[in-house]
């Protein structure tokens, strides 16, 4: 049998010399949520397991210029029991907290859920709507990189070999701004999505939208970001004829595949329900109701 | 909220009816309880099973040796270690037990019939090298063409699972094979004169998808056999000596060189009356002179072992304006899997049988397909049936103009009314669930925007059978009881309190055990709701027995006759003036003084239960519909179900709970999933989607009492009906929030949005 | 009382699947019999083979009420017989 | 190839074990420590039969390498009553007749544990949900929920 190593380095430099050094294919172990299954069911083998729940940048929440930068291995669970993410992020914090059960989130990690590149994942549509920008440390230094950017495909990341997923900022929040994510399951929980959508969208003084984000998931090989669907908010008061507006360019975007969690029609009519509701909560949230 | 409903004039008892703690309960909320996979020996291995990839092939050659060769591999087996078994159909229809099906079943043979069909088991120093050493067994397959669903697989030009199965049940017999493995009929009256009597008529085609049991232990066993033809396992199943016997036979043992132990149990619902890894351990242990532990993943679980089929079927019922039933015909074709044996005779019989029809007729057809074989599930078949013929009810009510309820409350069967199988119903119970219904608050509230309410009910036989027990009196008054039935949700209990009752004793003085094979005499499975009412009877049989020698000893401190000595609220009591003037004499007392009159005191009973009465549950659910997602939520659903007598009313309300729930599941979401090379896509709790805590209300029970007066004390069983009317109760709620009549289960969000929009 | 037992026959009916198989087709018997063992006994005397089968494949159906076959059960004057298949639960 | 020498905290003992990379901590329990109470379900972290706590946060020990556990405070169902005496939820269990075959018990057990020690007073709706990643297949959670409920009030002392 092949010998698997395990690592837990201290720090950034350590761990992106351990990746990039392995002989085999690396794993990154945060919560191992996705991984541990993978590995159990034969579909990776990894040479290298490199746990970076030991890197401090990786595993803390710190307002930075008037944002939320918290690190890539940061449990869900920590996520939403921290008073100021989920103040300022409601829309990030339904995503996160619908990953998985209670046991699941005191594991799993959005840079997990980023880096394990399923089309499904909840956090990813709600963080793309809200702009945030992960941090990477490879061999070459330390760059920036959307959300929106890092998924390639089903299981591919446009990481290099040796890159690390560190942090994301999530930016500054402007005044009478609001996000929200919804998906869709058969069940309450315990499900993967079978479509998910995440608004964010900032109001002007008189109630006008000046910035919106929309983005899907599940319904293409990837997460996206739809500015059509946005741009049905932008100067719009987000009155019913907006949201219908948004809801076709949402349904219009998908590219779904069918399979066992849903139809290829049900994925692109849901998408518009889902977008259509998701904005009237965040435009709620923008207005001050929760 | 739970109710119950007891006829007034039932005599009140002291134990019978109450609540106290089961007597295995602290191990299982400590941890300390050992189930299947708990049980460890020293020099203990790890058994492997390689499964198909193929949903059909044919295995032209396995080459083990490199596995074999393996450092820590200790053997390697396939089906050549096991003994050719007759082709016979050995026992009762239903159940027929056919070896030669069953040893193909445990490993394949010539062909693997479904993805996951066992092919060959390794034992191994760890679980680790066990599994690596799967990767080095090489199979020769040659793919077939396979076919999955029941309608496609009846076609004549269907791929054929055995290319010489000639249906059973028709005469002259077809001439050519194909994959109906039997058809079978039922019926009484003049069909095409009771529908021409008709006012309204309503037929209807139905599918169902298959459904796993679901339970959340994997089947594991832990297997020490010698090569002197003898060993022992500790198994988790619903019945250690149906374990004991089939594994016998496979290994081509005499059942009393097996002993088999009885593992704590964590769920069977049907699906542990078979077994699967247990001859396997057994003959890895034989071979390699370990004990061998072998666990079925969660995926092996989905992939290789029982769901209940999934069906295709046709009901048609004629009433008359005034709401009397005056026809009903079903067709009802079912998938076995990959061997025959589906529950379709039950849904045959069950279907129709809450209603007095004067002219019936059921006919069903058992095929295999390239699935796992079906295996019992929670009152197998009746489900399937009740969810078309319920569904079916439900429209005519309708097209009558009346009311669901009343409508079945007025064709309802009571004792006399014929069945579609010929005898007469011999008990009532079913009118009453309805009235219970009826008289339900829950009936009349009052429904909002996109919701509605529907109702349902089922039929089911509950068996009897063969129990045994023994009871012994300790030194210190306290007894302990012992039968031979597994323990699957609390029949501890239920034993003890009966036992109590009987010797008129706390229930704290009374201890119940599962007894392994060679402790008591012959019992069978846990399944068929049968453990209260028959293993009981042996209870209390044996009560009985040692009450007479209580008595018996009484006598003999009083020196007087066995006949004046009376039994009484645990006492022994002269019977009347004449026997005597004698202070009553508790059973701790008669215990005290056993070596002075005779020695310990105790006894066995084993009967051949018969007179079960059926069991009837109807239901009602609300739902809201997600008009724009087709989601449905569960609002409220209550349960009036006919229990006989309650014997401990939480663990009864549990059953009817957790049956209301499977329902649920299999009404909204349960269901396999199978891509076009014939591989199941959803083998695992993520996407086999089965109810979660928040998906649900709080279901309410309640408990109806119409007593068995077969039972010394009433009971019916109560562990299966529960989940016959839920599917259409379900369906017909759907349909009232939303007017779209759903006839496919599962009725996922797809479907029922589908359905929406088509009528918009 | 035992007099009264054996004038007055049970009524024994078959299901299809038996009668096409054993009986040439005749499904319902009146026989006089105390016990299910002479009933039994008289359906293996006039169809060999039938009363085997009754044995081991079959539940019976005495009034209504199902039983497992077994050879004691005590018969009403009168009483209604089907033999039917046997059933098993989950 | 050489095991990892792993030293924890297992409730509140001081344990010893070796692993393989690839063992879970749920392996571990059951195979290396004979802690039988905590239950494989499914190995994918979808049933909770699993659940444990690691430094106070609820986890699927199926989903936890036993590596991991370095340094680490686990607590499991063997550790939940205090010697002869049963923890309220496990006395609630008992008498609610919140089990049925009860292999889903320990962790739900856990589960709840962790919700009560975060939100002394949940409403039935976040026990369901918080509960949500146990499957129970017997019971229909009806008397999960009450007991939990009941053992809530009775630890607040109302």
């Amino acid at each position: 049998m092949s010998e698997m190593r395990y690592a837990a380095p201290a720090n950034l430099e350590d761990a992106v010399a351990l990746l990039s050094g392995a002989n085999g294919a690396a794993r990154v172990l945060a919560g191992g949520t996705d991984l541990l299954i993978q590995m159990r069911g034969g579909r990776v083998k990894p040479e290298l397991l490199l746990d970076v729940k030991g890197i401090a940048e990786m595993r803390s929440i710190l307002a930075e210029n008037g944002g939320i930068r918290f690190g890539a291995a940061v449990s869900c669970m920590e996520l939403v029991e921290h008073a100021l993410f989920v103040q300022t992020w409601p829309g990030v914090t339904d995503a996160v907290k619908l990953i998985g059960s209670v046991q699941v989130k005191g594991r799993a990690s959005v840079g997990g859920n980023v880096c394990n590149a399923s089309p499904a994942a909840d956090s990813v549509p709600a963080m793309i709507a809200a702009g945030a920008i992960a941090s990477i440390v490879g061999p070459g230094g330390r760059r920036e990189l959307p959300v929106e950017d890092i998924a390639a495909g089903p299981g591919k990341t446009t990481l290099a070999k040796g890159e690390l997923l560190v942090s994301f900022l999530l930016p500054r929040r402007a005044p009478r701004s609001g996000d929200a994510y919804l998906r869709f399951t058969p069940r309450t929980e315990m499900d993967i999505a079978v479509v998910g959508a995440g608004v964010n969208l900032t109001l002007d003084a008189q109630g006008v939208c000046t910035q919106a984000r929309v983005s899907l998931g599940a319904v293409a090989e990837r997460a996206l970001l739809v500015p059509e669907a946005a741009a049905a908010l932008i100067g719009s008061k987000v009155d019913a004829d907006a949201l219908k507006r948004l809801g076709a360019a949402a349904s219009a975007a998908c590219r779904p595949i069918a399979d066992k969690r849903g139809t290829r029609e049900f994925r692109i009519k849901l998408a518009g329900v889902l977008a259509r509701r998701a904005a009237q909560i965040a435009l709620d949230r923008a207005r001050g109701k929760n | 909220m739970d109710m119950k409903t007891t006829k007034p004039e039932e005599k009140a008892f002291k134990v019978v009816g109450t609540r106290p703690v089961r007597p295995d309960g602290v191990p299982k909320v400590t941890g300390q309880a050992r189930y299947g996979a708990d049980f460890a020996l020293p020099g203990m291995l790890w058994g492997s099973i390689l499964r198909s990839p193929h949903a059909h092939a044919r295995i032209r050659a396995i080459d083990t040796s490199k596995a074999a060769a393996l450092p820590g591999v200790k053997a390697v087996i396939t089906s050549a270690d096991f003994p050719e078994q007759e082709y016979e159909f050995i026992g009762p229809e239903r159940v027929a037990v056919n070896f030669w099906h069953m040893t193909r079943n445990v490993m394949a043979r010539e062909k693997v019939l479904y993805e996951g069909h066992a092919v060959a088991a390794v034992a191994a120093t760890t679980r680790a090298i066990a599994d690596a050493a799967l990767e080095l067994i090489e199979v020769d397959y040659a793919p077939l063409p396979h076919v999955i669903d029941v309608d496609a697989a009846m076609r004549p030009d269907a791929p054929l699972l055995f290319e010489d199965m000639i249906t059973r049940g028709i005469e002259p017999p077809p001439a050519k094979p194909s994959n109906i493995s039997k058809r079978i009929e039922f019926g009484i009256g003049d069909l095409a004169a009771g529908f021409a009597a008709a006012d309204a008529i309503v037929e209807m085609d139905f599918t169902t998808a298959p459904v796993h049991q679901g339970y959340i232990e994997p089947h594991a066993c832990l297997a020490r056999f010698d090569n002197k033809g003898q060993g022992e396992l500790w198994s988790a199943s619903q019945g250690h000596f149906v374990v004991r016997a089939f594994t016998a036979k496979l290994l081509n043992m005499n059942i009393g060189d097996v002993l088999v132990h009885p593992a704590e149990i964590g769920g069977g619902f049907g699906g542990k009356t078979v077994i699967y890894v247990e001859p396997l351990a057994a003959a890895l242990s034989r071979r390699s002179g370990h004990p061998v532990k072998i666990m079925m993943s969660r995926e092996d679980v989905f992939k290789s072992t029982g769901p209940t089929s999934g069906a295709s079927m046709t009901v048609k019922i004629g009433a008359r304006k005034d709401g009397s039933i005056v026809a009903a015909e079903g067709l009802f074709k079912f998938q076995a899997g990959a061997f025959p044996g589906s529950p379709v005779m039950n849904a045959t019989m069950c279907g129709f049988a809450p209603y007095n029809i004067p002219n019936v007729r059921s006919v069903g057809y058992d095929v295999v397909c390239n699935r796992p074989k079906s295996a019992a599930y929670r009152a197998p078949g009746s489900p399937i049936s009740a969810f078309a013929v319920e569904s079916v009810m439900d429209a005519v009510a309708a097209k009558i103009d009346m009311d669901p309820l009343k409508f079945r409350l007025l064709n309802a069967c009571k004792t006399g009314t014929p069945t579609v199988w010929g005898p007469k119903h011999a008990h009532d119970g079913y009118a009453e669930t309805l009235q219970a219904l009826l008289a339900h608050p829950a009936y009349k509230a009052p429904l909002g925007k996109n919701q509605g309410r529907g109702v349902a009910s089922g039929f089911w036989f509950n068996n009897g059978g063969e129990s045994s027990a023994t009871v012994h009196v300790n030194e210190d008054g306290t007894v302990v009881v012992a039968t031979g039935s597994m323990d699957i949700g609390g029949s501890r209990a239920s034993m003890a309190i009966m036992a109590a009752e009987t010797l008129g004793i706390e229930y704290e003085a009374v201890r119940a055990i599962v007894a392994d094979t060679a402790s008591i005499g012959f019992t069978h499975v846990t399944g068929g709701s049968r453990v209260t009412f028959a293993t009981g009877i042996a209870v209390v049989e044996a009560c009985n027995k040692v009450i007479a020698e209580l008595r018996a000893r009484a006598a003999m401190i009083w020196k007087i006759e066995a006949a004046d000595v009376a039994w009484e609220s645990g006492c022994a009591k002269p019977a009347g003036a004449a026997a005597g003037k004698f202070e009553p004499m508790p059973l701790k007392a008669i215990a005290a003084k056993r070596a002075l009159t005779g020695g310990p005191i105790g006894a066995e009973a084993s009967v051949n239960a018969g007179g079960a009465a059926p069991g009837f549950a109807s239901e009602l659910c609300d739902v809201e519909v997600d008009p724009e997602t087709g989601a449905v939520k569960i609002l409220r659903f209550v349960v009036a179900q006919d229990v006989g007598r309650a014997i401990h009313p939480s663990y009864v309300e549990g059953q009817l709970h957790g049956g209301v729930v499977q329902g649920i599941g299999w009404a909204l979401n349960e269901e396999y999933i199978y891509d076009d090379a014939g591989h199941l896509t959803n083998a695992g709790f993520l996407d086999y989607r089965i109810p979660v805590a928040s998906d649900l209300p709080m279901i309410e029970a309640v408990l109806v009492e119409v007593p068995n007066p077969n039972h010394p004390y009433g009971v019916k069983g109560a562990g299966e009906v529960n989940i016959v009317p839920a599917m259409a109760a379900v369906a017909n709620a759907i349909n009232s929030a939303v007017g779209r009549r759903l006839t496919d289960l599962p009725m996922s969000p797809p479907k029922v949005l589908a359905a929406i929009d088509a009528g918009c | 009382m035992a007099e009264t037992l054996a004038r007055t026959p049970a009524h024994i009916v078959l299901i299809s699947s038996l009668s096409g198989r054993y009986t040439g087709g005749a499904k319902e018997f009146d026989i006089e019999a105390k016990t299910l063992l002479d009933v039994i006994r008289a359906l293996e005397e006039r169809y060999p083979g039938l009363g085997e089968h009754l044995e081991e494949e079959t539940s019976v159906a005495i009034d209504g009420e199902i039983h497992e076959v077994a050879y004691y059960h005590v018969l009403r004057p009168g009483c209604e017989i089907y033999f039917i298949p046997k059933i098993e639960g989950g | 190839m050489a095991k990892h020498h792993v030293t924890a905290a297992l409730n509140g003992n001081s344990v010893e074990f070796l692993c393989e990379t690839q063992q879970t901590l749920l392996d571990v329990l059951r195979d290396e420590l004979q802690l039988t109470g905590s239950k494989e379900g499914c190995a994918t972290g979808d049933c909770g039969a699993c659940s444990v706590t690691i430094d106070g946060r609820l986890v699927c020990s199926c989903l936890v390498l036993g590596v991991e556990a370095q340094g680490k405070s686990i607590q499991t169902i063997e550790g939940m009553a205090q010697g002869d005496r049963l923890h309220p939820l496990q006395r609630k269990f008992l008498e609610h007749a919140a089990l049925q075959c009860g292999i889903c018990t320990p962790g739900i057990l856990i589960a709840a544990r962790s919700l009560l020690e975060r939100n002394p007073d949940p409403s039935e709706g976040e026990v369901r949900y918080w509960l949500a990643g146990n499957l129970c297949r017997c019971t229909g959670y009806n008397k999960i929920v009450d007991a939990v409920l009941d053992a809530a009030r009775e630890m607040r002392g109302s």
